[in-house]
């Protein structure tokens, strides 16, 4: 699910943002495979087991407020953030279904450089939570494109075809950016 | 690849830290942990889009959101048992939304995952209308619920709590709201002054019995606006008194009315108003009244100022101004109170210390028309 | 139907405004039955045969704009007004049906002077209007007096119980103010 | 009786006219007058809330609402015959508002009334997301409509109109949205580049034909944006570019692509944006788009600027600076134009007079989140 863009600013600030970005990944390429075969650590993984913070992701190498469109995960986010209805990045709120299909982006953690592959899982049998609306859209495609068209409701073979909130779930790293 | 190495050791050096690549996650859903009485749900009547009214579950201390029900069209508050097993929510739907075929439930839901467990069907007459507390109770012993029917007869549904079915309505005409207090039983306002009281056999059978008049409708009307206070209900007339109604045997026995606001108070005008002006912490024996200045028919003007009573000495004892002009209050039930706020024209809810009156957070975006509270009893 | 009070400010005018009026009122009595003998005038009727601008009420000695929540018959509404969703003070908009029962309110009209009794029916079968949302609650009651009660949803009798907005319908002069 | 008297004189005096009893009236309901081409539609989507979806009629001359549909859960657009005889209504609904047994109509609505008058169930899965004006069609015979479903398989729905019953479903798989013009046919978008034609007999059956390429989506995709101009579609690709496809035998007949910016427009970062950033004027000839300055992936972003091009020369003709930023804009189909816009994030909608671009009034208080325009074609 995903939706309009609600600071006629942020535009104009991203000319400048994906500029600069998109010569830097132009320099480089695309592909970042080759990382995927470095272990996590497990202090990565401890860090994730306790109550994180709200403004903070509670994973390891994994910066930001999951309670603000400005996450590194939401690149290409469309709808209200779970994580300020009763879930989290990667959880749906109490009573909710994530959804089985869903769009995916491709966006850069700040802290490891790499692009990875987001799944934005929409959470689904609720009326709208209404809160922490974020439409950032990186890469969002029309409707004939689906996979990675945010503007999709995505409760989509769930119980029920509500939409409540979307998540963005890592999935993998990025072989190359997905068009 | 010499290039995507190179940025990944740049990075290291440049973080200080470790740059593991993050781990594949699956999506799942979140359950609650254990209530605390710092929780507080509010309903969104959403008065533009009454097919979508909500419930937002909450949390004083984090200020964060919780959970969320969706109740249908035009819901008022819902109920819950005295263990917080289970959320009663009497919900209305329309088969085409704002039009075909009505359908009255109570919804279950399950407090710990917010998941509709079950529903039971009752006669489509619930009321409609503002969110008032009093539009359905369920009994103190959490064997039976009561809806209140306006179609415009007056009337009340009963349902089996225990074996989650609707049982029969009894004809109220002339009474409406209902309230439960102490033993098995059912109370509600008649027009007329009178209080009618629905005591239940196991079965639910009852044989209503009128009270003697309490108040005279034509010179100071009783609200419909109250609070609990264990076994007994706090009233308010138009005028400001207090009509304290113990109903612990049942029927109800009506304690001395007196008066919140002075002589002085009355000729400057304050008067109590808004959707839920009273609420009362059972642990301090303290009720909480939002107040304003207003004319005559300005009862459900916003509140500037919440007043605080002691209800054993009958006196006020202080006065909060608050920092967010506010429709309906609510105080939370523990020792250490949280006094919630929130004006039904704006998203949000406030929170203050209920004993020293300090705006402790702002939960920003709860509701588009936050309405009623009612406080988890966890 | 009825809501809340959108003007803060309205509560700071009413004081005034009321305790005029109700001390003109005191002195003369509530009653005015002996006024309604005379008849209404020609002029009146034809007037009210044209199509009238959004801003008058199209009915000669019915002064004011029925879309404005001051408009005289407005005095216990609560609501959003027909005037404003495609129908008029009293009509319902297109595709919703008039309310059978309804709360009254008794509303001074300035023109004549005259306590009117309004009936304010709700048009019901489509979601909220969502326009001029008008709440003034002069002589409105508690829910266990409901004949005087606007926050009672009044679809009731009709093929569907959802609310789209209020008229105010003058249904006689009143003999009292109703309590 | 004598005070009575004296002030009924008074005020006869006071006001110097007649103080004539009002008449006692009854209720009813309006209906609308004969339509005209300066009324407009527009759709409420309500993301807060999206179970009371809404469409809103309004005039554009007089600035007045003139009536209201409530259509369900998360709602596009709505249909109308050539004649405008009947609204064809696509609606969601399920059982418990936002859970329960989900149902797909098409409801039928009396333009001039607004009532309900039928409804068609339709397989329960209905394109929902953003509103996309190309979510159904209606044959330009009135015969078939043509629904676009997304389960994520992609299908259409076959409606026979007259006989008001669903017919079948194709399946179309990698190709969405759904277009009629010319023959009894409909088109589609595939994801390869390619579209799809569903011509129909007059039993509704067809055997899909695909085209060639006719756009590179890695490249320059072309977007779901699009505007009607008689047997035509303008669609536009990403990088700014014009591609009218001529559907009037049926298959499509893609017309040579010509830039909307130029050179200059692009480095400058002008782009086309909004939720309905398209619209053509018929009777004038006149493209109108929706543009704005913007990054990469600012195609949802408010548009400033309105501007005109002439589709018979191929070249603008008139920049219009809007006095409120848009999200979506549409013209009416008459000589003399008004070119409507909203911004999908506030109540209300802006008339403009299209040829001369001066503001003309804003009706307020027009959905909670006004999305899609459809014009009335009396």
């Amino acid at each position: 699910m995903g939706w309009f863009d609600n600071l006629s600013e942020r535009s104009v600030r991203s000319v400048a943002r994906r500029s600069a970005r998109r010569s830097f990944l132009s320099r480089f390429g695309f592909a970042l495979v080759g990382a995927t075969t470095i272990p996590a650590l497990p202090v990565a993984r401890a860090a994730s087991a306790r109550m994180p913070a709200p403004d903070e992701s509670g994973i390891a190498g994994d910066p930001g407020n999951p309670q603000s469109c400005d996450y590194w995960r939401y690149c290409s986010l469309d709808g209200f953030l779970c994580a300020c209805c009763g879930g989290s990045q990667n959880s749906c709120p109490p009573g909710t279904e994530p959804s089985p299909v869903t769009w995916i982006g491709t966006c850069r953690n700040p802290e490891d450089g790499k692009d990875y592959v987001i799944s934005y899982n929409d959470c689904c049998g609720k009326g709208g939570c209404g809160r922490c609306f974020c439409n950032t859209n990186e890469g969002d495609t029309p409707v004939h494109r689906p996979t990675l068209d945010n503007d999709i409701n995505w409760c989509l073979g769930t119980k029920s075809n509500a939409y409540h909130c979307s998540t963005g779930i890592v999935i993998g790293v990025a072989t190359e950016i997905l068009r | 690849m010499k290039y995507r190495l190179g940025i990944f050791f740049a990075l290291l050096a440049l973080g200080g830290i470790v740059a593991a690549e993050l781990e594949v996650e699956t999506p799942r859903t979140a359950t609650l942990p254990a209530p605390n009485a710092h929780w507080m749900w509010i309903g969104d009547l959403n008065f533009n889009a009454m097919e979508a009214s909500k419930a937002f579950l909450v949390d004083g201390d984090s200020g964060q959101m919780l959970g969320m029900l969706s109740t249908g069209y035009f819901f008022s508050s819902a109920l819950h048992d005295s263990q917080y097993k289970n959320i009663y929510s009497p919900e209305v739907y329309l088969s085409r939304g704002t039009r075909g075929e009505r359908t009255d439930i109570i919804a279950i839901y399950d407090p710990k995952t917010l998941e509709p467990t079950d529903e039971i069907v009752i006669p489509a007459k619930h009321y409609s209308g503002i969110p008032i507390t009093a539009h359905a109770a369920i009994s103190t012993d959490d064997r039976f619920i009561a809806v209140y029917n306006f179609t415009p007869a007056q009337s009340i549904s009963l349902v089996d709590v225990q074996n989650r079915k609707f049982l029969h309505e009894v004809e109220t005409p002339g009474c409406a709201e209902v309230f439960a207090a102490g033993a098995r039983a059912f109370n509600m306002i008649c027009g007329d002054g009178t209080m009618l009281t629905l005591k239940l056999d196991d079965s639910g059978n009852t044989e209503p019995v009128r009270s003697a008049k309490f108040f005279d409708p034509r010179t100071d009307i009783i609200d419909d606006k109250m609070a609990r206070y264990g076994d007994s209900w706090a009233f308010f007339t138009k005028s400001g008194k207090l009509q304290m109604i113990d109903m612990a045997g049942g029927e109800p026995k009506f304690e001395s009315p007196w008066p919140l606001f002075t002589v002085d108070e009355v000729a400057d005008n304050w008067k109590l108003g808004g959707y839920q002006y009273a609420t009362i912490c059972e642990q301090t024996n303290e009720l909480y009244v939002l107040v304003h200045r207003g004319g005559e028919y300005s009862h459900k003007d916003p509140g500037s100022d919440v007043w605080v009573y002691d209800l054993k000495a009958k006196v006020r004892t202080r006065m909060i101004s608050l920092d967010h002009a506010a429709t309906s209050i609510q105080v939370t039930t523990d020792a250490k109170p949280l006094l919630f706020t929130a004006h039904a024209e704006h998203s949000g809810v406030h929170v203050y210390d209920a004993l020293s009156g300090v705006h402790q957070r702002t939960i920003s975006e709860i509701a588009v028309n936050p309405l009623l509270f009612w406080a988890v009893h966890p």
